[in-house]
């Protein structure tokens, strides 16, 4: 029940901040969606999720209200894009009528098939000595994503680094 | 499975942002949304009933924790969005210096 | 405080920033090392190390933390800790398999158990802890610049 | 230590060459370049063994199980006849481009950044290629998109830099859709290895989840190939790249985390029914008319390139859609062969930029006689892409169509061949108004481009020139084990948990 309320307070937050015409405030509720994720990763025992997200969140807040404040803050103005709009809209009720169609198909929620994550919380600490399961799954069973998700980041630090570099070009003499 | 539901929906509001604002910060704001309404998917997929956080106790029962895999990936996933969106807001910051401003209509090749 | 680097915010936040920095941090690397045992782990760890940082430069403005840490060893630092994390996969080839668990896994819910696993954790720790504070660094001087 | 060994230094070579060039590119000079040199070397020298250490194993497939962990618990990275091709076609291409970026990149500052990100885009294309389990694509399809969006806007001038913004948020809605259907599949079958879950798949009843996911995937993997209804954000973000970078993102990069995924999934995974491969000859029937169409009204050389790719990936995905052995084997050979020419091509404009310092078409002529190499090496290029005879470009295409007539599909065999006049007439303008005619007055005094970069281009222009060679019957095995692979659909399963257990 709770998730349910945490899920219809993102989708009302997530409607303001697409739809405010403040940039600030824009960003703030974009973190209410995110603190309010934080809480339905608590809820659904997943107290790893729970502290990552958190932090990221922080993280991800500072760079963008940094990034939003001093600035000027222009109107949002929209009108001659009905047909747009109205196509977008329409795209997503299709996706949704179908997702809905699939949705009916997957295992109920709270009932997961679990057919290879037995295995991990069986042998799970006697194989890796993690208690830990999480911590076993990501640097254990499934290290390879864990270097994939480290280059991830290394890349995009990389990566804006190049960006944020000046000058760009050397003068063409 | 009306829980799944809500969280398309949520997607879908993101998605919309994304697809229809004129803004870069609008566009990576819905993008955030997108991340977070996937990433919480893919974990309510793992929950259980009854089940405990996948942390092994001296004193409890093994079998009846949630999924730890959608939590491990999800944890992949956290990560991968933070880089996507700090890369995003670095390069919407340069283009705000060529232009001082984030409007997509007066950036021309945005346009459309 | 945009306007004026060189002061930074006020005496208040100075001082619970010069308090409270430390802890931020040493909190950060307890998440890195207990990530085997407890909750969170070395990207939460990382995050946290970062923000610390973070905190201590939107408190007295950026030369003092850069005088800590500058964005090129920041960036040195980041390549080492990926470094080390591939190295750990690599000596997985001792054991004759990539990304093997080669070392010892001592007893369950101690500090020195898991194997290769709270290594890992510390690379990816170091890694992720200046990599984030070096986007926030090359975010930051570009402000200034302008 | 067997010969499986081999497989995860596909992806340790290009990581350990990135992490390396950012630690000690900025204080050894020149390092960087001979740390990229190496290491594409190497790949490109791995890539051709491991091809033919194939040929001696049983079954055509190596497993790798990483960790040790069978395969449904661990990652493990599977190399077949498949994937065996797509590494040679990458890391051939990445090899030519690394040595001309040698000197191309000396018009722009800080190249160690440069060659790092490049590194990391060979190691997310190779991760791709040889994974077997469907996350692990993932991670690595976002390596190689993200040090992709960040390579668009090296140059940091405003037009690169809202391509790539462009390019950023159209790449990240892919992954979404992309990470949704995984999500969903990961539900349903409980598990994330390819072949586990091609079996599990098999035999689960479903109506509605397995379409609707094979939507999420083609929307996904359609934006990263940028097929014709979700193009939009190629010809701004490939012609604004480094001219080294276009020519990845357009010779290999789509076709590695787009077609080469969208073949994975569909014919491996999911299993290839009627419907899709409609959809899939649909949509590469439009690529290829409406992107020539719109090629044929650019004035910027690269941007017409770029919009030659989209019709080029159109006649790969066609070949693939018709699900016949000679079909697909068009369709393959054909992305071999595109990849080889419109890398050249790009190369080519680089080379044009390089020393004209313009690539309006309108700008340039009669470059033919101060620049010889590019000019003729284009010429070549140009005539492979139209399909003019002795060159690769006309046997893959021409393997395509008559597939299509041998299927009955004559209404696309018709518009093969109408793209392709069409795009012989677009290089026509090309060669006329870069190559030929008068010489302007400003560009006098330029010369031929640096050694590495001619070097490039010849090199891919023999590859050209006898690309065809590749029919002849020892070489076959190239392409025909990538078909074998495809053609054998969903019992890829089988045949990689089988190898698996005895590997």
């Amino acid at each position: 029940m709770e998730l349910h309320i945490l899920l219809i307070f993102m989708i009302f937050a997530a409607i303001v901040a697409i739809e405010v015409k403040d940039l600030l405030s824009s960003v703030i509720a974009v973190g209410a969606v995110g603190f309010a994720l934080c809480l339905a990763f608590l809820v659904l025992k997943a107290p790893d999720l729970a502290i990552t997200q958190l932090v990221v969140e922080i993280l991800c807040l500072i760079i963008l209200i940094r990034a939003t404040i001093n600035k000027d803050l222009p109107l949002v103005i929209e009108g001659r894009w009905v047909f747009n709009t109205v196509s977008t809209l329409g795209f997503i009720a299709v996706f949704l009528l179908f997702s809905w169609l699939a949705l009916k198909e997957l295992p109920g929620f709270g009932e997961p098939i679990m057919a290879v994550v037995k295995k991990y919380l069986q042998e799970g600490v006697s194989k890796t000595g993690a208690v830990n399961i999480v911590t076993a799954v990501i640097l254990d069973f499934r290290a390879y994503d864990t270097l994939g998700e480290a280059t991830v980041l290394f890349a995009s630090v990389i990566g804006i680094m190049a960006i944020l570099r000046r000058p760009g070009r050397k003068k063409r003499e | 499975m009306t829980l799944y539901f809500l969280c398309l929906i949520l997607f879908c509001v993101g998605l919309y942002g994304v697809l229809r604002k004129r803004n870069l910060v609008k566009i990576i704001v819905g993008l955030g949304i997108m991340e977070y309404a996937m990433n919480l998917f893919f974990v309510l997929l793992g929950y259980r009933f009854h089940g405990r956080a996948p942390i092994e106790a001296k004193d409890q029962d093994i079998l009846n924790m949630v999924d730890p895999l959608p939590q491990a990936l999800v944890l992949t996933s956290i990560v991968i969005g933070l880089g996507v969106t700090a890369l995003v807001i670095s390069i919407a910051l340069r283009i705000y210096e060529k232009y001082g401003t984030f409007d997509i209509t007066k950036i021309k090749r945005l346009k459309g | 405080m945009i306007d004026n680097p060189k002061t930074g915010m006020t005496l208040i936040v100075k001082t619970i920033t010069r308090l409270t920095v430390g802890l931020i941090m040493l909190f950060g690397i307890y998440i890195i090392l207990h990530g085997h045992v407890s909750p969170g782990g070395g990207f939460a760890g990382g995050v946290i190390v970062a923000l610390s940082f973070v905190h201590l430069m939107l408190a007295f403005g950026k030369d003092t933390a850069i005088a800590r840490i500058s964005k090129n060893m920041a960036s040195n630092l980041e390549s080492i800790g990926a470094m080390m994390f591939l190295f750990i996969a690599l000596l997985g080839f001792l054991g004759g398999s990539f990304f093997l668990n080669v070392f010892a896994k001592g007893s369950p819910f101690d500090l020195f158990s898991a194997g290769t696993i709270p290594l890992s954790n510390i690379a990816i720790g170091i890694k992720v802890g200046v990599g984030l504070f070096a986007i926030f660094l090359a975010l930051v001087v570009l402000e200034r610049s302008k | 230590m067997n010969n499986v060994t081999i497989i995860p230094f596909f992806v340790i070579i290009p990581l350990a060459a990135a992490f390396l060039i950012s630690l000690v590119g900025r204080l050894v000079k020149r390092s960087g370049e001979v740390i990229i040199f190496t290491s594409s070397l190497a790949l490109l020298g791995f890539s051709v063994y491991a091809r033919f250490l194939l040929n001696s194993q049983v079954g055509k497939i190596m497993i790798y199980k990483i960790g040790g962990w069978m395969p449904p618990f661990g990652i493990c990275m599977v190399l077949d006849g498949l994937s065996g091709f797509m590494l040679v076609t990458v890391n051939l291409i990445a090899f030519f481009v690394a040595v001309y970026s040698l000197s191309y990149m000396e018009q722009y500052t800080d190249k160690p950044k440069f060659f790092t990100l490049f590194s990391l885009m060979v190691c997310g294309m190779n991760g791709v290629i040889i994974t077997g389990d469907l996350f692990n694509l993932f991670v690595f399809l976002e390596i190689a998109s993200i040090a992709s969006y960040a390579l668009v806007a090296f140059g940091t001038e405003a037009e690169e830099l809202e391509a790539s913004f462009k390019y950023a948020i159209m790449g990240s809605v892919a992954s979404a859709f992309i990470f949704i259907g995984i999500a969903f599949l990961y539900s349903f079958t409980s598990t994330l290895n390819m072949a586990d879950m091609g079996r599990i798949l098999s035999y689960k009843q479903n109506a509605w989840l397995i379409p609707f996911v094979g939507v999420l995937f083609l929307m996904g993997f359609g934006l990263k190939s940028a097929l014709v209804p979700f193009h939009a954000w190629l010809p701004d973000a490939h012609p604004s790249a480094p001219a080294p970078i276009s020519a990845m993102l357009s010779g290999i990069l789509i076709k590695t985390l787009g077609v080469y995924s969208l073949i994975r999934i569909f014919f491996n995974i999911i299993g290839s029914t009627h419907g899709y491969l409609t959809i899939l000859m649909f949509l590469g029937v439009a690529s290829m008319l409406v992107a020539v169409v719109l090629a044929l009204s650019q004035w910027d050389l690269k941007r017409l390139l770029a919009y030659h790719s989209i019709s080029q990936i159109g006649y790969v995905v066609l070949g693939i859609g018709l699900g016949t052995p000679l079909g697909i084997f068009g369709g393959l050979f054909h992305l071999f062969n595109h990849s080889v020419f419109k890398s050249l091509l790009f190369l080519n404009s680089g080379a044009v930029d390089y020393a004209a310092g313009t690539r309006e078409l309108k700008e340039t002529g009669g470059l033919g006689k101060l620049m010889p190499v590019t000019a003729k090496t284009s010429l070549i290029a140009s005539m492979s892409i139209a399909g003019i005879p002795p060159f690769n470009g006309f046997f893959s295409k021409a393997i395509i169509i008559i597939a299509c007539l041998q299927k009955g599909f004559f209404g696309y065999a018709i518009c093969a061949a109408i793209g392709s006049i069409l795009t012989l007439a677009s290089f026509m303008k090309v060669q006329k108004f870069v190559f030929l005619g008068e010489i302007k007055e400003k560009l006098k005094n330029i010369r031929e481009v640096p050694f590495a970069m001619v070097f490039s281009m010849v090199c891919l222009a023999l590859i050209c020139v006898f690309g065809g060679l590749m029919l002849m019957p020892s070489l076959r095995f190239f392409l025909d084990d990538a078909v074998t692979v495809i053609l054998k659909g969903t019992s890829y399963a089988g045949i990689v948990l089988e190898a698996a257990s005895r590997q």
